[in-house]
């Protein structure tokens, strides 16, 4: 029997062992009206043989794209060291470390991941993961309002060029707590917020979300805003992409005082893009909120002999202990993707981290000029950008990129996805992992595809 | 050691990062990093040694027999994990367009088939990140259909007492004000206290059957008549469905919305805590408020679908949708088991639990049911030993490490003082259930005749019992520079 | 510095610790005029980004053929447990387990593939490996000569349906010791060996080596070949497929004394057909012979608490010990590719080793019914055969084979290979992988192929 | 625990076996099997928590400093495994045509070229298994080169006391008799023993150079040219490559043809005693005596050289190409250092074992050879402690493994007693070494205060010390049933 290990003979000598004659029997106490006697509307099962045949045709559907969408997902290169440590039976399969003698391997490791992350983003503490970097938002947003004594009102100002599945996850999640969600406009031309900020009084907001790149690859002006913010008596939440934080100004450096709260998507950082998941969210702030911190956190202590180890800690912000009262209801977290995103911080150290960084800067410059020299072609915003940008095309984004995927290349996003009078902006993406020649096949591509879009009538159009 | 602690100054694994990186000249100065984080500086040999060491500090279901109760430890097959990490789905962008996503969109598309087959209700999201997201799903799908219906005064919602922590916090979470129910002595749910309870502020009730206590609600039907009765929906906390795999259904047994862990009983690995998966399943009149997205069908094509068809959704949980890569998982192992091995799953679980519960009690452990079936799991208290010995659950527990064999849960439910929640699963052989047996009369036999051996054990794992109070009074979070080396 | 961990500092201390100026000066003891100072007609190096792009291009470029080639290598379903399990660094990174204390690891799984391997040959003792199959059989012919007391002269009679790289490989490596082989041929009707045997006396022949299957596939009547060997005091090794014992009589049972060595490739049992390599030898024999065996030997024994533990043994028979008198110059073996046999073989068991046997042997069946039933085909030999046969057809098998691979169909082996008159006829090979599917294709593209072939004048016919 | 002993008859992983397996009638009864073999019957978790763990009970390079001199332990890059796993090379029957093995064609030529130049040689065969097997191709070519110019008088080859035990053997393999050459005080070879032992019935001499003692021959001119003068030829064994990696070459030096232990100088992974893969170069003179098969490349595709283009082959070593896979990840490693990291290798390989050996030597312990230079490795002897302590290389070898490091090599070579053959590599931090140096310190500290302690060694692992004699005595290579499981 695929993995149940009982021999006929075991079967018999325990259910003589428990005194029943079936394994049935078991089952005696669910009223008989509820049960039912199979699964019979499911498949017969495969053998993994069979399995392999059929999973390896279906992720061979799936493959062979040039990827130059990011849009909260980017391709980087992940060090094969990273996958065959993290895949190890021993943290691949253990569960949370709540027997922490027994788990000093994942507790360490989070104690080391908390120590890198932290200091990535110039804050004092990171906690051991949330879900998604959207996810992990949300939770900004309800830490925000716990920790932020002065607001009279749960209010969040909301950049209002962060992406857009971002602000959707932020509704979904918080919106029953009564939090009010408002938007702080971005700039047309810039594509970053507006310089000129609404008027408000101390303690109208709660909290103000800044996203860093902007969901467009725009870099904001970060300092100003962060001071605006505090000077209301308002937290600032940034939402970060981790790998720029190699090289651009970190969160905690933001302005006077640094921002207080941190999230964002840890995917860069050695997941691979996979469907979208499993990636994981973090979250860091400063000292004074950690006691409103969601999420699992591992301190160092001493054993009874002295010696130093690791173990959970502040679990009275915890559901399993707090109950109703607990800062977050999240339980399991995203702990291998951690366990990968650690790994793949100690490879990199901070030079390989801003050598990326750069690396996908350029090679993004390197293609928005080559893509601007095209007729027709423009850049939509001004800004400066980071490794991903706006291009706003003679003919809608759509049919650009259904036309350019026959080449197989995945040209971008269709940024009517933001907003329908984007429809000609194609936000597009360059990492490390392209090439030279990668970046010149995708430009002979969109010249082809442009000839052939202009030229005829298209239905798209 | 810590990583940091290996580290030194200017070294670098120069393969890993790209060699060409210029400056970036076009971005102003002062929105650059001035000074770069403290990452280790570290060779790839010193990292690979580094967190191979670390890794075999860790207890796992590769290595040990682990019975964790509630958790479902169950062995996770390598050709699952193999398949899944196949480059075509890796390399694969959420925000691909459907023609070239078929591969996943139908492995996603019969996972819901499935869930809904094996729970009896009528639509399935797979989006929620962990068993803990689809509570939030469920229960905010519950307040989104009472709003729906100009039903703005149920701000309450029921929570047994023997709830996991995550059901009352996930509520609260929702905007609703928590009613507990209290537990009778057989371990179902107070009949009376509940009904003393229901009334026209409900918005709905949060069960779990087999409940947290390792029984079958036997008055289940009654429970969710009481609730729809005064117009309150039922949540099912699928975190136990290990135990009624092809037995019974939540949908039959009156629930409107429920959560399946997928990293419970579809045998996805926990990671050290994470990723999980948690899809939400929903009857008819709880479908149209599912998050999004999911994936529909029309017999040729797979595609998404998002807010623009399904209005009512409680909206989105995630950035794109939900731990995609545990999902193709579940599909895999289900798959794999087909509809004879899921029913199996739940047998042989149940025949597991039973069988050690047995024995244990033969052995002089005491059950905290023990009029009663035990579901995949059940609980043996150590009430008794604390009063007369002095020994502890904790210390139980910690003793069994030494044998290694990570502990049962502890102290979970609170009701049951000094309380094993055991759950064997069906995965383990009737040899490692008699050794476990074994170990365990051992140890209850050194807390007799010496029990400092029990008291201070763990002895033989990396570190000794640890100071939690300490962790939690003088937080070290983090690493800084400054520390010495001697600290760690 | 790729994989060299100093840093300038360390470099400092180092040269300073040991009195030099520079790492050059460390290389003075070497003579000027044989000094080189650069590599650079080798290029430069790359990236493991880089890398990963090159050779993922290359594995693609040999990839996407349905295989029904076997001759000596076999396609069968590896179980994912199987290198998720042996790629664990602590086997992966160890080396031949010297210090028994630090490798029990490796020393106990090499202790139960010796039992496994042993009982599944139906003998008393398996070495640890050897290199392959084929110069595994070496090591068994020059074992036979030492262990055969009896032979006047170290004359061997090798079966002629042997594989004929097997052949090459035996007159490579034991010509140079004065060892005389030659053929026991084989009926041309039958493909397996004349049942009238050659006259010879007591002692003219050390050893006789019989293929079962043979090279053909085809089952040989091994009872009477042992028998007609042991009468005439010569041993008898038999090269077997570990696959077909799960169903064919095993060596050690072979007419009324069982074979005295045995040995053969290892690659079917759980290791990738990877080119060619690495595979691993089998060698087992009779207790009285095990003094006279090559390769590493692991025996279970008592630590000083009398604890049982494992450690290499008998190593006087090796040329660490005995240099010039050892019993081979084998050193390295093929360990991790043993230890994924071991793995295989356990999740196998028994059981399912005969299922894999089984059903390939019916696949095989199903496509040679089909294939002799198209005009022209017809089965070159008339024996029992497992899991492989020889199709004789209308044209030459090379046109056939060159003809299908635009189909991505590797239809077989080209007997001309083996020898010129056997060009018209290919070897083909069907196991458990090929699904009815599969062959009904490979049926039809060749049904097309011979269309097309025998109507057209071929270049190559 | 043996897998033996867990094993309940009548378990099967059903998901690994095909599933429809109908007898095979057309064999005749008399063919087939009558009792299945005794395998174990386990679960597919069994299977891995069992392996899972024996794998725990060993030291290896990804978790222990490994100094095993003339083993070359160095770190064995995880990418140059990851790319020579791809499925693409996996499936990849030996036996396809040419058209469709281009991808793994090249990658053997690059490496044929690659190694002719590091070597000075003109021409490589990569189908030698290990590198005995590379010395068995190499000494068979000069017995070829020899019979093909009629010159069958020579019967003798010389090898140095100080070789490689795989040295000897492989003459005699190859039907040489042979002779032992002493080395000098130095460490060199002694040349007027050299010069005495050499004449028309020389065949040829094998060497190492740097030698197994850890020095470089500096009379390897003077050698080459007194055999070749006498019409002998040189073999060089090349598992001490490591050391002069773009410093010199063997070609350079005079040799005839030599090997490379890829698994050595090309960080191949020891897999726990192999696979490796013995790379056989060759100048002008023996190149067409090369065993087959090579690779050519005709400027447009890569193609076999087999018996019909190499007439004078020694013909074939295995029944493919040797260890494909091997091969696949030395060019990996190969072309990720490029000409720059290669030359890199044996700077830092020799700037550790000369950090190592300084330090070592300063802190009491005793160098064979003080007056030299260490190439890429060193010994130091325990003659001493043997003599005043009752200590030996043995006693601290094994305590060594009580601190977490692999014991370097004892006992070889034979001719400087109680010795340890230390060999760093460049992967090693000089952390690493430093910890060396000082857990080596405490053992001998140990060794003078409590002796006991240092012959007991070790403690700390899974067994004590090993009763290898009993083993030898008492032959137990197999399990049986029969034998009761408390024996295991
Ligand atoms: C009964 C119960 N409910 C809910 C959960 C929460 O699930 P998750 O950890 O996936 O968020 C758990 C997990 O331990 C559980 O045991
Ligand atoms: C000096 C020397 N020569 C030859 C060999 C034999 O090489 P292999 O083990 O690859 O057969 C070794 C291996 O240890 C060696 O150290």
């Amino acid at each position: 029997m695929p993995f149940i290990p009982h021999t006929e003979d075991d079967v018999k000598t325990m259910l003589h062992a428990i005194g029943v004659n079936s394994i049935e029997d078991l089952f005696d106490e669910i009223p008989q009206d509820l049960r039912i006697n199979n699964l019979n509307p499911i498949a017969p099962g495969l053998t993994e043989m069979a399995m392999g045949r059929d999973m390896k045709a279906r992720a061979e559907r799936d493959a062979g794209l040039a990827c130059f969408v990011g849009a909260g997902a980017y391709e980087h290169h992940i060090p094969a060291a990273v996958w065959q440590i993290t895949g190890r039976g021993e943290f691949l399969t253990a569960y949370t470390p709540y027997q922490a003698e027994a788990s000093q391997g994942t507790l360490q490791l989070l104690y080391e991941y908390q120590s890198m992350m932290a200091n990535l983003m110039g804050l004092e503490v990171s906690n051991a993961s949330l879900y998604d970097g959207a996810s992990a938002l949300a939770e900004a947003v309800l830490m925000a309002v716990r920790a932020n004594t002065h607001a009279k009102e749960p209010r969040i100002l909301i950049a209002g060029n962060l992406h857009p599945h971002y602000r959707q996850t932020i509704e979904a999640l918080v919106r029953p707590q009564g939090i009010i969600l408002e938007t702080l406009p971005y700039n047309d031309t810039t594509g970053c917020l507006e310089t000129s900020r609404p008027k408000i009084d101390n303690g109208d907001i709660a909290a103000v979300v800044i996203a860093q790149p902007n969901f467009f690859g725009g870099i904001e002006e970060v300092d100003g805003i962060t001071d605006w913010a505090h000077q209301h008596l308002a937290l600032v939440i940034a939402v970060v992409n981790p790998i720029a934080m190699a090289l651009l100004k970190e969160p905690g450096a933001w302005g006077e005082r640094g921002a207080d709260i941190v999230c964002g998507e840890g995917q860069p950082l050695g997941i691979p893009l996979a469907s979208g998941g499993p990636y994981f969210g973090f979250l860091c702030t400063k000292m004074e909120y950690v006691r409103q911190m969601p999420g699992r956190l591992i301190g160092r202590t001493v054993d009874q002999n002295g010696n130093p180890g690791f173990s959970l800690t502040l679990q009275a912000r915890e559901q399993h202990i707090r109950r109703a009262k607990a800062t977050s209801n999240i339980c399991t977290n995203q702990g291998l993707a951690v366990t990968a995103a650690t790994i793949y911080m100690s490879l990199l150290g901070a030079s390989g981290l801003a050598d990326v960084a750069k690396a996908s800067h350029d090679h993004s410059s390197t293609l928005c000029k080559a893509l601007t020299a095209l007729p027709g072609m423009r850049l939509r915003f001004n800004s400066p950008c980071f490794h991903e940008f706006v291009i706003e095309c003679p003919c809608t984004a759509k049919a650009l990129i259904h036309t350019v995927l026959k080449d197989n290349i995945l040209a971008g996003l269709d940024l009517s996805l933001m907003s329908p009078e984007l429809d000609r902006c194609l936000l597009i993406c360059v990492t490390e992992t392209k090439t030279a020649q990668d970046i010149n096949a995708y430009v002979q591509a969109i010249k082809r595809a442009l000839q052939h879009l202009t030229s005829s009538l298209t239905v798209e159009d | 050691m810590l990583i940091f602690e290996i580290s030194a100054k200017g070294r670098k694994n120069h393969l890993q990062a790209p060699r060409l990186a210029p400056e970036a000249k076009d971005i102003p100065a002062h929105l650059l990093r001035r000074t770069p984080p403290i990452f280790p500086e570290v060779s790839e040999l010193q990292v690979v040694r580094h967190y191979t060491q670390l890794s075999r500090k860790n207890f796992s279901i590769d290595t040990q027999f682990y019975p964790l109760g509630s958790c479902t430890m169950k062995y996770n097959p390598r050709g699952v994990h193999q398949l899944a990490s196949l480059e075509g789905f890796l390399q694969h962008h959420p925000l691909t367009p459907i023609s070239h996503s078929q591969g996943y969109l139908q492995s996603a598309y019969e996972l819901q088939e499935i869930l809904s087959h094996i729970t009896g209700l009528s639509a399935v999201s797979l989006t929620p990140m962990a068993g803990a997201q689809g509570e939030f799903a469920g229960v905010a799908m519950i307040r989104a259909y009472h709003l729906s219906r100009g039903d703005t005064a149920r701000t309450e919602f029921l929570v047994p007492d023997a709830a996991h922590g995550t059901n009352p916090a996930t509520a609260v979470m929702c905007g609703f004000r928590i009613k507990e129910i209290p537990t009778d002595k057989h371990g179902d749910v107070d009949l009376n206290a509940l009904r003393a309870a229901v009334g026209p502020h409900t918005a709905g009730i949060m069960l779990t059957n087999p409940s947290t206590l390792g029984v079958f609600e036997r008055h289940i039907s009654e429970i969710a008549k009481t609730i729809h009765d005064v117009g309150g929906l039922l949540y099912y906390d699928g975190a136990n469905l290990n135990a009624i795999l092809g037995k019974c259904r939540p949908g039959d047994m009156g629930f409107d919305v429920m959560h399946i862990n997928l990293h419970k009983t579809f045998a996805t690995p926990h990671g050290g805590g994470g990723p999980g998966s948690g899809p939400v399943a929903a009857n008819e009149r709880l479908k149209p408020f599912l998050p999004i997205p999911t994936v529909g069908y029309d017999g040729d094509h797979y595609y998404w679908l998002t807010e623009k068809d399904c209005p009512q959704s409680i909206g989105r949980l995630s950035a794109f949708m939900g731990n995609a890569g545990i999902i193709l998982r579940a599909n895999i192992y289900a798959r794999l088991l087909g509809h004879e091995g899921l029913c199996r799953v739940s047998e042989y679980a149940t025949l597991n639990a039973n069988y050690l519960m047995a024995r244990l009690q033969q052995a002089g452990f005491t059950l905290a049911f023990a009029d009663r079936r035990a579901s995949h799991e059940f609980i043996i208290t150590f009430k008794k030993e604390a009063k007369t010995m002095g020994i502890s659950a904790k210390d139980i527990a910690k003793r069994l490490l030494d044998y290694g064999v990570h502990a049962p849960t502890t102290y979970f439910p609170l009701l049951v003082p000094e309380c094993f929640l055991i759950e064997p699963t069906e995965t383990e052989s009737k040899e490692e259930l008699d050794n476990f047996i074994n170990i365990l009369m051992t140890i209850l036999k050194e807390a007799k005749e010496s029990p400092e051996l029990v008291k201070q054990a763990p002895h033989t794992l990396p570190v000794r019992r640890l100071d939690d109070l300490k962790a939690a009074r003088e937080l070290d979070l983090t690493w800084h520079k400054s520390k010495k080396p001697e600290e760690a």
